[in-house]
């Protein structure tokens, strides 16, 4: 069993990673903790993806060294290099995870303008009656 | 120029949303001039893209000119066909419609605005047009990263709703990329045909069966089936007129797509009938749907926030005619997209109109609403009519395929569940048009005696770039009834899996 | 790749998830998730994706932490859990 | 109802945790390199990326070359970010 | 059957209302002239182009228009074959003098809404003469449709408590009924991929006995509810609070009419008398609507309102016809649907009569109505009229129907059916007498007028036109529209002979 752990361990860590984001994100009450939370899940995300590339066996970095143009192409063993494809990928994701991470904190911003909190139930008590605000405002 | 019509479809929206804030700076009555002959480029290029479909099958586009697995495919069928061109058109409406809502609830801020919205439909129709599987995440994330920076600029409780919109769309795109990266995984590709053809001999692979869950879960969010909706009323009520116009319609019908995408396209039906149980899945979740969704909307009196639960219940329709895995009910559920984006899309421009109009949107406010904007409610009647199913208004068709769909599997619990949603439908519509058309309730006729001079009601209709979407939108409702046969025959067959 | 730093650094990458969505001071918080991107980046690099972990430095770490402290400042620093 | 919102979250999360795992059993074995995933479509990116894209670093030449549009969307999804939390922070009803 | 015919008459004979419907709504409520003009026009054209039909269609042939294809095998169709030709000329044929009465009807009551009154009235004929040319099962289902949703707005139309709520029971009825039919339809079709009507049906030899009779239940509650078939009549007396010219369609020519047609539709033209017998269900089917002949009747009694007793009379009448259509034997069958299109005649005369009275003298009720008939002479000799043809009296053309539905019973060897049909009449004799009785010989009213005084021309012309067509009916049945030939030659149609 152990042995088993121990042969996908990265999977493993992924999968605990992405729990404890989504339950940031979903459980956590304060707004920041649940982006924070988001940002671990998405992280977590990268990693599988990440793994997914891996070659054990002297694979090294995807960069070819040392070749002119197409001379030697022969040269070249799929075995010598990672999979490139899945970096490529998330390059995109990474990008695409601080773009919501800014588009959200926007928000974060305007929600403490209008509430002065940034808890969830507090919002949602003033939501509910708006005559609590000032007395937390 | 037929042959770089897909490219064309992205590239011109995009282009012009890159532009926009350029013309915007100095020119800002110039944007939406520019951002509708920029919409103009992509219908008249989805509209020649799905005849080209129609007369000589599917066509893909390399882009870059890489071959498929490798590269990049755009790939017109014609599923995908119709999508565009329903996108590209009700886009180009709703930028119409927009304008007296922009300068009223978003002034100065036209240019963002613009451009949001060019990107919105850029990303929508780049989910419906890519063969990629990452690259339809990548699309979706435009789309919906425009559309929460849209909707947090609504009303008092808009940026809460879309934080939680980030917050739940964020978990259903990353679930969507999690599904990217299992058949990725057991496959080694992203393009879908060519993932389609390595599939059939993983069936049975539990990576296949994970990927293949948090697909489903992942679009099911996007397109607030059931359980996974709470982020949708809130966010579509409190958005501002012309956003909730816009995104409401289109963003779950997309992502009702990816739905059909991954269930027949990607996997083949057996998959989905034989591996895992999951059409009887979603086929009862879509009854939970349409039966809470059809309650919570009869519950309320906001009618904005009536419309978004009943879009949880038309959401519940599309689903179950997915679930029920026959041609007849996938048959209805793609036309019922087409449909139901056409009557969500017109009951919002007609709530849009009255917003602006200053009457609010409760139930009460209708009151004699006839008599000051004839026009509008005449349509607000026609899309009531198709929303309860009447003919031969198009409600009545994509209802007849689903219900047929349910028939056809013998789900009579499916099928009762149709028709009584239809009846709540006519007593919510009924109620607001007894309201808007009749004297109010004990008030008694007014018409016996001509004695005491009624109070003089002015017409005071909503201006013509909000009135001439809305009455186009009410046309193609009743055209595209009687025409359903027809795009059936030339489009949807065709969509349908042979299997069926 | 030696596997004891492999372990070493995902051991770290966890403790940091937790005290980051534990801790109450928002700042710090904050401040952990930087470091927890950075052990990712190091964890990627080790991994052999050279170019993603070059992009996680600089976007997440660096301006994602920015925006973040950037965040907390204009808002509040105190959280409830 | 905190409590109970506590719950609800607990059981999605255990339940995708449970679902995670349930896939790892037939993943390939870790940086297997006749895995699938490093067999079907990359390997034709190693071994003509260098000669078609003249780029030595194979990810760069996928990303600026096979995989363009993706690139394409990245820069939008900054762009759509960019312009959203302009649109959010700006003053309301600013008259330029 | 003979040849068929392609031909867009049908379809002209659609759509002519439904323009003139938006014409009206366009001329609105400034250009009263112009408005009425465009509706007694298209009257006149629709009652052209559909007598046009009568003459090919008695020479055996079929007429027929397919406009669109909705499904595979199904196209928006229509087909005009004896029988939907004698509802469609009964529909035709009384919009005229409809049209003219509404017209002194809405002016006389200075009624508000007018153009909306003639736009769902003119929308609610183009619908109904849908329903008779409709072609297949589908095509009935949308005119169906659009007929109920057509008359909505007229059941509503006094917009006071009563007609709002009278308008959510019809509302409740009928969208409910429309529902089951849709998946009666729906079930239909995977059954056996078509849904044309053909004459002596085209279910058979699809689907178990159990199935095929939970089915034709379907078909019966969803047509009967329009019908008014008991259990189902309740929204029909309700809906008694639409002004009178829409009753007076409501029960004569439209849309009850449109119910009894489905029923006789389906029993007749898509499960056809040989399955019925083979199911042996017809005799239920009959006795439950001899139950809703004789309860109704019984309940009529009891009426004061006089709106009302003519709603419990139409729910008998109504009754009597899908009676005899469900006896299956072809004298019961030409009864059943002679008197499809006599009771139009005679009920329409009825409601113009007492619409006549409440314009004069806002009378509504049976015991208000003493001592009128010296005041409104012409009106009480025209409610006598088609009050004794619905008794079944000659020479007025209740009696033909009545004959039949007799002979029909006697064929059967359903002796029970006979008494019921008997005791019908005499209850109809129950209803109504006391009322010519009131009205001729009681003592006046101190209201009532002592000279003659009656309601404009614009009313009093039609309905005295009506009551004259049920006489030259009862006395020549074949006379300028040929009723009986029709009939005839539909049961003909029907039985293969």
């Amino acid at each position: 069993m152990l042995e088993y752990i121990l042969a996908k361990y990265n999977f493993w860590i992924y999968v605990v990673l992405m729990m404890i984001g989504l339950y940031a994100m979903m459980g956590k009450r304060n707004l920041v903790k649940k982006l924070i939370g988001m940002n671990i899940f998405q992280t977590s995300i990268i990693l599988f993806f990440v793994s997914i590339g891996v070659k054990k066996g002297g694979a090294t970095v995807p960069i070819i060294m040392g070749h002119g143009h197409g001379h030697g192409q022969h040269l070249i063993k799929v075995a010598d290099y990672l999979n490139p494809l899945p970096h490529v990928l998330m390059l995109t994701a990474i990008v695409v995870s601080i773009a919501t991470t800014g588009v959200a904190l926007a928000t974060l911003i305007l929600i403490y303008k209008r509430y002065h909190t940034l808890e969830e139930d507090e919002i949602l008590a003033i939501r509910k009656d708006p005559s609590s605000y000032k007395t937390l405002g | 120029m037929i042959d770089q019509f897909p490219a064309l479809i992205i590239v011109a929206p995009l282009l012009g949303a890159f532009l926009t804030p350029i013309i915007g700076w100095r020119y800002r009555q110039l944007c939406r001039p520019w951002a509708l002959m920029i919409l103009a480029i992509p219908l008249y290029a989805a509209g020649g893209a799905l005849l080209q479909v129609i007369r000589s099958g599917p066509f893909g586009y390399n882009l870059g000119g890489w071959a498929p697995p490798w590269g990049i495919e755009y790939r017109i069928d014609h599923l995908s066909g119709l999508m565009l061109v329903l996108i590209a058109a009700i886009g180009l409406l709703a930028a119409i419609n927009a304008k007296p809502g922009v300068s009223m609830d978003l002034k100065g801020k036209e240019p963002h605005f613009y451009t949001l919205l060019l990107l919105q439909i850029t990303g929508l129709m780049g989910i419906v047009i890519t063969g990629d599987l990452f690259n339809i995440f990548v699309f979706l994330e435009i789309s919906s990263l425009s559309g929460y920076g849209l909707i947090a600029h609504g009303e008092d409780g808009a940026p809460m709703a879309t934080f939680n919109y980030i917050i739940i769309g964020t978990i259903g795109a990353s679930f969507y990329l999690l599904g990217v990266g299992y058949l990725y995984m057991a496959t080694g590709s992203l393009n879908i045909a060519d993932l389609a053809a390595i599939l059939p001999n993983l069936y049975h692979s539990k990576m296949i069966l994970v990927g293949f869950a948090f697909f489903t879960t992942g679009v099911a969010i996007k397109m607030g089936l059931f359980p996974l909706h709470v982020w949708m009323p809130d966010a579509y009520t409190t958005a501002p007129g012309p956003v909730s116009t816009l995104i409401a319609p289109l963003m779950t019908k997309v992502a009702a797509y990816i739905m059909i995408r991954i269930m027949f396209t990607l996997f083949q039906p057996d998959f989905s009938i034989s591996v895992v149980p999951v059409a009887t899945i979603l086929g009862w979740m879509a009854v939970v749907a349409i039966i809470v969704g059809g309650i919570k909307a009869l519950a309320q009196t906001d009618i904005k926030r009536m419309v978004t639960y009943i879009m949880i219940a038309e959401v519940g329709y599309i689903v179950m005619g997915v679930s029920v895995m026959n041609r007849p009910g996938l048959t209805g559920a793609i036309l019922h997209i087409v449909n139901d984006a056409c009557m969500i899309f017109g009951l919002f421009l007609i709530i849009g109109a009255i917003s602006y109009k200053g009457h609010g949107r409760e139930i009460y406010h209708f009151q004699n609403l006839n008599k000051k904007m004839p026009f509008t409610m005449a349509a607000f009647v026609i899309v009531a009519l198709s929303m309860c199913g009447i003919p031969p208004a198009c409600g009545f068709f994509s209802k007849w395929y689903l219900i047929m769909g349910t028939i056809v599997a013998k789900q009579w619990v499916f099928s009762i569940t149709l028709l009584c949603s239809s009846l709540v439908n006519a007593v919510l519509f009924f109620r607001i048009i007894e309201k808007a058309y009749l004297a109010p309730l004990g008030g008694g006729a007014h018409g016996h005696d001509d004695d005491h001079e009624e109070e003089v009601i002015v017409r005071d209709e909503a201006p013509a770039s909000m009135l001439i979407p809305i009455l186009i939108t009410a046309a193609i409702i009743i055209i595209l009834g009687p025409l359903s046969g027809k795009i059936i025959a030339a489009v949807i067959q065709h969509a349908v899996p042979a299997a069926f | 790749m030696i596997w004891q730093l492999d372990l070493f650094l995902l051991l770290f990458v966890i403790i940091c998830a937790l005290a980051a969505i534990n801790i109450k001071d928002l700042l710090s918080a904050v401040i952990i998730l930087g470091a927890y991107s950075f052990f990712m980046c190091l964890l990627w690099a080790e991994m052999g994706a050279v170019d993603v972990a070059f992009t996680e430095a600089t976007v997440s770490a660096g301006v994602g932490t920015v925006l973040f402290v950037a965040a907390v400042f204009k808002t509040v620093r105190r959280s409830k859990d | 109802m905190k409590n109970w919102f506590k719950l609800i979250s607990w059981v999605a999360v255990i339940m995708t945790g449970a679902l995670l795992i349930y896939g790892i059993h037939d993943m390939p074995a870790w940086g297997d390199p006749d895995s699938p995933a490093n067999a079907h479509v990359s390997p034709r990116y190693i071994l003509e990326a260098t000669e078609k894209t003249a780029t030595p670093n194979i990810v760069s030449a996928v990303l600026a070359d096979y995989r363009g549009y993706d690139t394409l969307g990245e820069t939008t999804v900054i762009f759509t970010a960019a312009i959203s939390c302009l649109f959010l922070l700006r003053r309301r009803g600013g008259k330029k | 059957m003979g040849e068929v015919i392609y031909s867009a008459k049908p379809l002209w004979a659609v759509l002519v209302s439904m323009i003139a419907a938006f014409l009206i709504l366009l001329t609105g409520e400034k250009h009263r002239n112009l408005r009425e003009g465009w509706t007694i026009l298209a009257a006149l054209i629709k009652f052209g182009l559909v007598f046009s039909l009568i003459e090919p269609v008695l020479a055996g042939k079929t007429i027929e228009y397919t406009l669109i294809t909705l499904l595979p095998g199904v196209a928006l169709q229509f087909r005009v074959d004896a029988f939907g030709l004698l509802f469609g000329v009964v529909a035709a044929t009384l919009w005229i003098p409809t049209s003219f009465y509404s017209i002194g009807y809405v002016r006389t009551l200075k009624e508000h809404g007018q153009s909306r009154y003639f736009f769902c009235f003119a929308m609610c004929l183009s619908s109904a003469i849908g329903v008779a040319f409709a072609g297949n099962l589908l095509t009935l289902l949308i005119f169906y449709e659009i007929l109920t949703i057509a008359t909505w707005p007229l059941v509503v139309h006094h917009e006071d408590e009563s007609a709002i709520m009278g308008g959510r029971k019809y509302l409740v009825y009928t969208l409910t009924a429309g529902c089951t039919l849709l998946l009666a339809i729906g079930i239909t079709y995977s059954l056996t991929g078509t849904l044309n009507f053909t004459s002596g049906g085209f279910i058979a030899g699809h689907g178990s006995p159990g199935l095929l009779i939970l089915l034709l239940a379907m078909f019966i509650a969803g047509f009967g509810v329009k019908a008014g078939i008991m259990p189902f009549h309740e929204w029909l007396p309700s809906a008694m609070v639409a002004p009178t010219p829409v009753s007076a369609l409501l029960h004569a020519v439209g849309v009850v009419k449109a119910g009894v047609f489905g029923c006789v539709r389906v029993i007749l033209f898509v499960f056809g008398p040989e399955l019925l017998h083979q199911l042996g269900v017809w005799t239920i089917l009959a006795g439950v609507v001899a139950f809703t002949v004789v309860v109704a009747g019984l309940l009529a009694l009891g009426q004061d309102h006089l709106k009302r007793r003519l709603a419990f009379s139409t729910i008998n009448n109504l009754a009597l016809i899908i009676l005899g259509v469900s006896l299956l034997s072809k004298n019961s069958m030409t009864g059943g649907i002679l008197h499809l299109a006599n009771h139009a005649f005679m009920k329409i005369t009825l409601f113009f009569c007492a619409g006549a009275i409440y314009a004069k003298t806002h009378k509504d009720h049976v015991s208000q109505l003493d001592g009128l008939g010296r005041q409104m002479p012409f009106t009480f000799a025209a409610f006598t009229i088609a009050a004794m043809g619905l008794c079944g009296l000659p020479p007025v053309n209740g009696f033909i129907s009545k004959w039949f539905l007799c002979l029909g019973a006697v064929e059967t060897h359903q002796i029970i059916f006979l008494f019921v049909i008997l005791t019908s009449a005499m209850l109809d004799v129950a209803f109504f007498f006391p009322i010519i009785y009131n009205g001729y010989f009681k003592k006046p009213l101190p209201d009532v007028a002592p000279k003659i005084d009656e309601a404009p021309m614009l009313m009093v012309i039609p309905l005295c036109m009506t009551a004259i067509f049920c006489i030259i009916l009862g006395i020549m049945p074949n006379a300028f529209l040929n009723f009986f030939n029709i009939v005839r030659l539909a049961v003909a149609n029907v039985l293969g002979g």
